[in-house]
């Protein structure tokens, strides 16, 4: 069990960035990206590792540890500690966002042509970011790596992103940025309050939360909006999505897929960990706000999609109805909807991605991402479209994918939420089985468009050329249209969209007890 | 034989999981370039039907002399939260006789799908999907309960779409395909949305820990429980839901279009699609919640008016149709609109005799006109055609047998539509009666329309290929299990399929002959229209089928219903998406640029205050510093003034 | 008129308030740079003298007004010592010490 | 003695304050005049006033004298003829004109309605409880009786003539810009 450090978990990325950006490592492309992917492979076994010794019993924190600085903690005079652990929820998202950090290294093999060494090195710093979030048992250790996060993807998206990616990079860090700083504000106002009430200065998440319920429920409720802003912002919920949905088309694929993947994922923890665990009666209070947002981002993300004619905008609006129906199920309140929820995110982050990969790899290709311009890939790239249905089907809510029971789950849970009146439940559960519809429309829109009917001409050729910086490569792709290693991702994703679609508990068990616990505060 | 079929049916999960081990099978076999073989893959698929319809035949029999008549296997799937869900299968006189029926159909589909598809490209994928179909079907039809039927229910959508789109590079067969699964989709929400609602109650009235309303084989209870439980208009949504998706599974009045469109897929899947499919979801679904239905009247005023609706219109749509396969698609419609009325009527067990044998049927005629098709050259226009009779006598005989019987003339057709009859008769329901008889009318006169038009008459001009014995023997046995359900009515399927509360009754031979007399009318008219150059009859198909003819236009465009359709998805759903879009991109977007160019002009007009002269920001924090004061000794000149 | 003539804290402080406003202003008005050092000077002579003044009808014995306010005179003259010094450097580049034609700063 | 007092401080008062007219003039050569002798000589005066004749005498001496010496000095280093003009008369002039008003008036407010009393005894009373001895501690800690103070003015001025001869007499690098 010593071999199980969560410090090695969430730092060693960081230390095989800088091992790459070091000047002791050979600068060669093929060598720093093996090194990156098989860091990424050996991660994800090893965070696999903390989920064969886990008990899913324990409903506290397990493998806690604390980093100290010469023997004592972090900022001892603030009382800020750097403890990370990791609970049930926790280490669910970890293991996706290992998952998909692996995932998203072995894609980058046929999506990054310039600047390998800064780029596997910045992926790797993210990764670390995000564990740091997940892990971070301190408010402001959590906020610390929040902020980390934007660095690394102000580069990855601005450096190898479309030709006006620098600015939506721009436009998406100071969007996020300023409405961290109103989460910050909140985490301020909530550490110093309750300084005056306890006595004792502290960011830990538990003691905290113990010293809510002596404030004054407006008070609570404001710190709620302003913490619940920045989550917001990173989900993203539909009035605050523009800066994020621009960013996620224009970065290349590989970072779209890590930026559609994780964020919703960290932006929802963020609503789990803070909003619903340190405030339980204004959560109460508001929760159907939330889930009228979870249908917002539905109904209106399932319209923008279909009003859409750049294939990576669809995707990235689809990824918005996925966080959608996750907003509905934590909205609801019931231990269904909870569990719907935090299985919903997990699925989303596998089905988003998945779809930014298919549309990257028709992208890599075709050089276009106008429908009208693409149409017949299927004879160009069957493999392609045969593991692209697979996820297609996953989105749209197939049974015996994970799609279907996370829907079917936060729907049924919806439904059974106590929530007053119980017409509105009633009718956001109608209109988001109305958005199930509209989902199905525009994601087989995307499909139909892109690889069937004729097949166009410029398509027809054996290998597909294209060009880079104004050369001309001519590249023969090996099997259909189709490299191996994109091969390897899609598949992998596919896989594990099935696999938790026939067992479900498989995934459900992990976290059930966790969310058992936080349900049962939430009653207090 | 009784402890056979029972250890059969306790090892039903067998039965269920065997399709999906023979789709991964052929999978494998077709991944082996060279050593691939069709026929291994042919055989497979055979054999898992064969395995099938011996499974059928014991639950037949099971049901028929057990003491218990359900035999109930459960499996605990899902379980989070107050949710258990359990895969299962139930084996009920029901699903024997839908399973049978099923299983007999699927393997002659398979058969002919062989003779179909043996020249082409992707043949291991026709029968990869065409397992895939057998497995979700068979889950359907032996589910256990409602959960379970919204999976399979869904994944039989899914598998339908890829079997439509198995020519995918044709730009109308994938659109079809498209439209079908998205029209379907709707029914699948809203059945989703009905079983939730179930769950719901399931919840609030049971805290022990099996869903105990969602069951099947306590449905009756459930329906009970509910109706004392829950207000009318509640109890009157949760049972509509189910029956909207029943409504587009069975392509009633809005949701038909599907099925017309699927035609462009190839002819066994379209069989499936017109015969099996409707029977294995819509049909065996309504039958199933029917104890929920008959609670409520107003469900089953529903029932009627919309398979009035459609049995009218549809009916009336087909007579002037001039594509084989679109007039056997309205055709579907209009015969499953007679089965919604039956429901809706109370005749629960002829409804059900009605519906597998108009499936058998109508997977009779469309194979058939699959057979002709081919051996045109894929043309279904059959204006075209004619005269085929000498050339394919054999095939000619089937299709005049399938058609009389699908009218009512000829065996199953024939006691199918007696019950109907005695049904509506003996209820006092004048004008139902009225309106069935006009629909028999119809019906006759569309199918022998068809059968004079193509194989008498002239013949034509296009040259015939030969097609496969494999295509052509599974007719043959249709025809034979059609002679062969005519006898098994009173023994076999009464004794199985029946409703309690019900009452089950039989035409008197007056009324047989009423209708016989009606429907020989109709083939009379249509033989004197189509084939003797009788000047009277020749006058009125001048006037009446004219092109100009209002009554003509209607039939032959549908009533418009498409183009009101295509008017309400381009001109109000695009539209409102281009407007949301319009929105985002204008208004939710431009706020957020706003504030930045706010923020811009700002720090143009700070940084003009930047003009390089010391004295000028010395000035700027004298200022400041002069506000800061002023503040301070308001705030406590303030403070005096109140008196703190 | 007690209050005028006998002569407190308060007149000193008015006075160095006094000056210290007059210092302020002409800091910021006088066009030239060396008046402009010199009025920074007096700013920080009238707080020596505020502070004087304090030390002496407050607290004589804690708090050593002698030493501060010498402490603040020396500086104050260090000031004007160093500002000569970059007058004159800045003189040699741009050759006028006009404030309003020394912009280089400028955003 | 009260009346002679008031007389000597209004004397002085009037006398520092029509200091004020040294930046009004334009020439430089009159201003400081006026600066060094009225302005430093009557802060010498007040100094004396207040029983502190040794920092009188001492702001007497740097002030008239080495102000007087370094301005000269500073006059015939920037021999410029023209346009010595005193103040400038902008819009930013009137509002620091106003805001210098404000700044006044409030904080002679302070001073007359007691305000900076009651702060002064506040500050008094945590000084009688040793918790502010600043000048003292630092002084004692320190430097130790005042003694070496002086010796480290002393260095410092050293260091700043320095300094500023350095400043002046070396040429500034003028590709270096």
């Amino acid at each position: 069990m010593n071999i199980l450090s969560i410090l090695a978990l969430i730092f060693s990325p960081a230390i095989a960035a800088l091992l790459i950006l070091s000047p002791v490592f050979p600068n060669n492309e093929i060598k720093i990206r093996r090194f990156a992917k098989t860091f990424g492979i050996l991660h994800f076994i090893y965070s696999m590792l903390f989920l064969l010794f886990f008990n899913p019993t324990n409903f506290g924190w397990s493998y806690q540890k604390e980093l100290t600085f010469l023997n004592t903690s972090w900022l001892k005079t603030l009382g800020v500690t750097a403890t990370f652990g990791m609970d049930g929820i926790s280490l669910v998202f970890v293991l996706l966002t290992s998952f998909l950090i692996m995932i998203a290294l072995v894609a980058s093999k046929s999506m990054i042509r310039t600047k390998h060494r800064i780029y596997y090195s910045l992926v790797l710093v993210l990764e670390t970011a995000f564990l740091g979030v997940f892990c971070a048992k301190d408010i402001f250790l959590f906020l610390l790596f929040w902020e980390l996060q934007l660095i690394p993807i102000y580069f990855l998206v601005s450096q190898w992103g479309d030709k006006t990616s620098s600015y939506s990079a721009m436009k998406y860090v100071v969007y996020t940025f300023v409405a961290s700083m109103f989460m910050f504000l909140g985490m301020l106002v909530l550490y110093f309050y309750s300084f005056s009430i306890s006595g004792v200065l502290t960011g830990d998440i538990e003691s905290l939360s113990m010293s809510e319920s002596v404030f004054a429920l407006w008070f609570q409720a404001f710190i709620f909006f302003c913490l619940l802003l920045g989550f917001a912002v990173k989900i993203p919920i539909i009035p605050f999505h523009t800066a994020v949905a621009k960013a996620q088309v224009e970065a290349v694929t590989p970072v779209s897929m890590l930026m559609a993947g994780v964020l919703p994922v960290i932006g929802e923890y963020g609503i789990i960990r803070f909003n619903m665990g340190l405030f339980p009666e204004v959560f109460n209070y508001f929760a159907p706000i939330l889930i009228i947002f979870g249908v917002v981002n539905i109904i209106y993300g399932a319209c923008l999609a279909l009003a859409q004619t750049d294939i990576k905008k669809i995707t990235a609006y689809a990824g918005f109805v996925q966080t959608g129906f996750a907003l509905i199920g934590l909205g609801a309140l019931t231990e269904l909807g909870f569990n719907g929820a935090v299985f919903q995110l997990v699925i989303a982050g596998l089905i988003i991605s998945g779809l930014f990969m298919v549309t990257g790899v028709v992208y890599l290709r075709t050089k276009t991402r106008e429908v009208s311009a693409l149409g017949g890939l299927s004879q160009v790239m069957p493999i392609c479209m045969c593991l692209g249905f697979i996820i297609c089907f996953g989105a749209v809510g197939v049974p015996f994918t994970a799609g279907f029971i996370a829907k079917f789950m936060n729907l049924s849970g919806l439904i059974l939420s106590d929530i007053e009146p119980q017409k509105f439940i009633v009718s956001m559960a109608v209109v988001s089985a109305i958005g199930l519809v509209l989902n199905a429309c525009y994601i087989l829109y995307l499909f139909h468009k892109t690889f069937f009917g004729s097949v166009l001409s410029q398509f027809k050729a054996e290998s597909v050329q294209y060009d880079e910086d104004g050369n001309e490569i001519t590249v023969v792709y090996p099997k259909r249209g189709i490299t191996k290693s994109e091969i390897i991702v899609l598949s992998l994703l596919g896989i594990a969209i099935i696999l938790f679609g026939i067992f479900p508990n498989a995934l459900l068990d992990i976290f059930q007890v966790t969310s058992d616990v936080i349900l049962d505060f939430m009653k207090v | 034989m009784l402890e056979v079929s029972g250890f059969l049916i306790n090892s039903s999960f067998a039965m269920l999981l065997l399709p999906l081990w023979v789709a991964v099978m052929i999978i494998l076999n077709a991944a082996v370039p060279f050593v691939s073989s069709r026929k291994l893959t042919l055989n497979l698929s055979l054999g898992v039907s064969l395995i099938g319809i011996i499974f059928s035949v014991c639950a037949l029999y099971f049901c028929l002399f057990s003491q218990n008549a359900a035999a109930e296997n459960n499996l605990l799937w899902l379980n989070t939260g107050d949710l258990r869900v359990s895969l299962g299968t139930l084996v009920d006189g029901l699903s024997a006789v839908i399973m049978l029926f099923f299983s007999v159909i699927f393997f002659l589909v398979q058969v002919y799908s062989y003779g179909y598809v043996k020249e082409e490209k992707n043949f291991h994928r026709f029968f990869i999907f065409l397992n895939l179909l057998n497995f979700s079907l068979t889950g359907l039809i032996l589910s256990s309960n409602l959960v379970q039927t919204v999976i399979f229910w869904e994944l039989s959508g899914v598998f339908v779409y890829f079997l439509i789109n198995y020519w995918y590079t044709k730009k109308s067969a994938s659109d079809a395909a498209k439209k079908t699964y998205l029209i379907n989709k709707i029914g699948d929400a809203a059945l989703l949305l009905g079983v939730i609602g179930l769950i719901y109650f399931s919840v609030i009235f049971s805290s022990a820990e099996n869903m105990i309303l969602l069951s099947y084989s306590n449905l009756q209870f459930t329906a009970e429980t509910l109706y004392s439980m829950v207000s009318g208009k509640t109890f009157l949504i949760i049972a509509m839901l189910p029956v909207f998706g029943a409504m587009t599974k069975c392509a009633q009045f809005p949701f038909h279009s599907w099925v017309v469109d699927a035609t462009e897929a190839p002819a066994p899947v379209n069989a499936i699609l017109q015969g099996v499919i409707p029977v294995a979801t819509g049909g065996l679904l309504l039958m199933r919640l029917y104890p929920l239905f008959v609670l409520s009247t107003e469900v089953l005023a529903w029932l009627k008016i919309v398979g009035c609706i459609s049995a009218l219109v549809f009916a009336y749509v087909a007579m002037s149709q001039n594509n084989i396969k679109k007039i056997f698609a309205y055709s579907t419609a209009s015969q499953l609109g007679l089965f919604f009325v039956a429901l809706g009527i109370g005749a629960y067990t002829g409804a059900g005799y009605f519906l597998i044998s108009h499936g058998v049927l109508k997977v009779l005629l469309v194979l058939t006109a699959g057979v002709v098709v081919c051996s045109m050259d894929n043309e279904n226009d059959i204006k075209y055609w004619g005269g085929l009779r000498q050339s394919m006598p054999g095939v000619a005989l089937i299709f005049l047998l399938g058609s009389g019987a699908l009218s009512g003339l000829l065996f199953s057709g024939f006691c199918a539509n007696t019950l109907l009859l005695a049904n509506f008769y003996l209820q006092d329901n004048f004008i139902w009666t009225v309106v069935i008889l006009f629909v028999f009318f119809m019906s006759a006169y569309y199918l022998f329309r068809v059968y004079f038009l193509v194989f008498e008459g002239e013949k034509s001009k296009i040259e015939l290929k030969k097609v496969s014995n494999y295509m052509k023997c599974p007719l043959c046995f249709l025809v034979v299990i059609s002679i062969a359900m005519a006898f098994c009515y009173k023994k076999v399927f009464a004794s199985l399929v029946y409703f309690v509360s019900l009452e089950q009754v039989s035409l008197s031979d007056g009324g047989k002959v009423v209708m016989l007399f009606i429907l020989l009318c109709a083939v009379y008219i249509t033989f004197r229209l189509y084939m003797s150059p009788y000047s009277k009859f020749m006058l009125i198909k001048e006037r009446v089928l004219n092109k100009e003819n209002l009554l003509y236009k209607l039939s032959y465009n549908c009533f418009y219903i498409e183009e009101v359709n295509k008017f309400l998805l381009d001109k109000f759903l695009m539209k409102f998406c281009r407007f949301v879009d319009f929105i985002d991109k204008y208004i939710v977007n431009g706020v957020v640029v706003i504030l930045g160019l706010t923020t811009r002009v700002f720090s143009y007009l700070v940084s003009k205050l930047q003009n390089g002269n010391v004295q000028s920001y010395l000035a700027y924090s004298v200022f400041i510093l002069a506000a800061i004061m002023v503040v301070i000794v308001g705030i406590y000149l303030l403070g005096s003034l109140v008196g703190v | 008129m007690s209050v005028i003539f006998n002569i407190g804290l308060y007149h000193y402080l008015i006075l160095a308030l006094i000056l210290f406003c007059i210092g302020l202003w002409g800091v910021i008005a006088c066009k030239d740079l060396i008046k402009v050092f010199l009025c920074v000077n007096l700013m920080m002579f009238s707080a020596a003298l505020n502070y004087s003044a304090y030390a002496v009808y407050v607290d004589p014995e804690k708090i050593n007004g002698v030493v501060v306010a010498i402490f603040i005179i020396v500086f104050g003259i260090i000031n004007l010592v160093v500002s000569a010094a970059l007058l004159i450097s800045v003189f040699k580049y741009k050759k006028n010490l006009d404030v309003e034609k020394i912009t280089d700063i400028k955003g | 003695m009260e009346t002679l007092t008031t007389v000597f401080f209004y004397l002085m008062s009037i006398l520092a304050i029509s200091a004020l007219f040294g930046m009004i003039f334009s020439s430089l050569k009159k201003s400081i005049l006026i600066w060094a002798f009225i302005l430093f000589c009557a802060l010498g005066g007040i100094y004396f006033l207040l029983n502190m004749s040794f920092v009188g005498a001492f702001q007497i001496l740097v002030g008239a004298a080495g102000t007087l010496c370094l301005v000269a000095f500073l006059m015939f280093l920037t021999p410029e003829k023209i346009n010595r003009a005193g103040v400038c008369f902008k819009a930013r002039i009137f509002i620091s004109i106003f805001s210098i008003l404000l700044i006044f008036l409030s904080l002679l407010w302070a001073i007359v309605d007691n305000y900076l009393a009651s702060v002064l005894d506040f500050i008094i009373t945590i000084n009688k409880n040793g918790l502010l001895n600043v000048v003292d501690t630092i002084g004692e800690s320190i430097i130790g009786n005042y003694a070496v103070v002086f010796e480290v003015t002393a260095v410092v001025i050293l260091l700043v003539i320095v300094g500023t001869a350095m400043v002046g007499v070396f040429k500034r690098n003028e590709e270096s810009r």
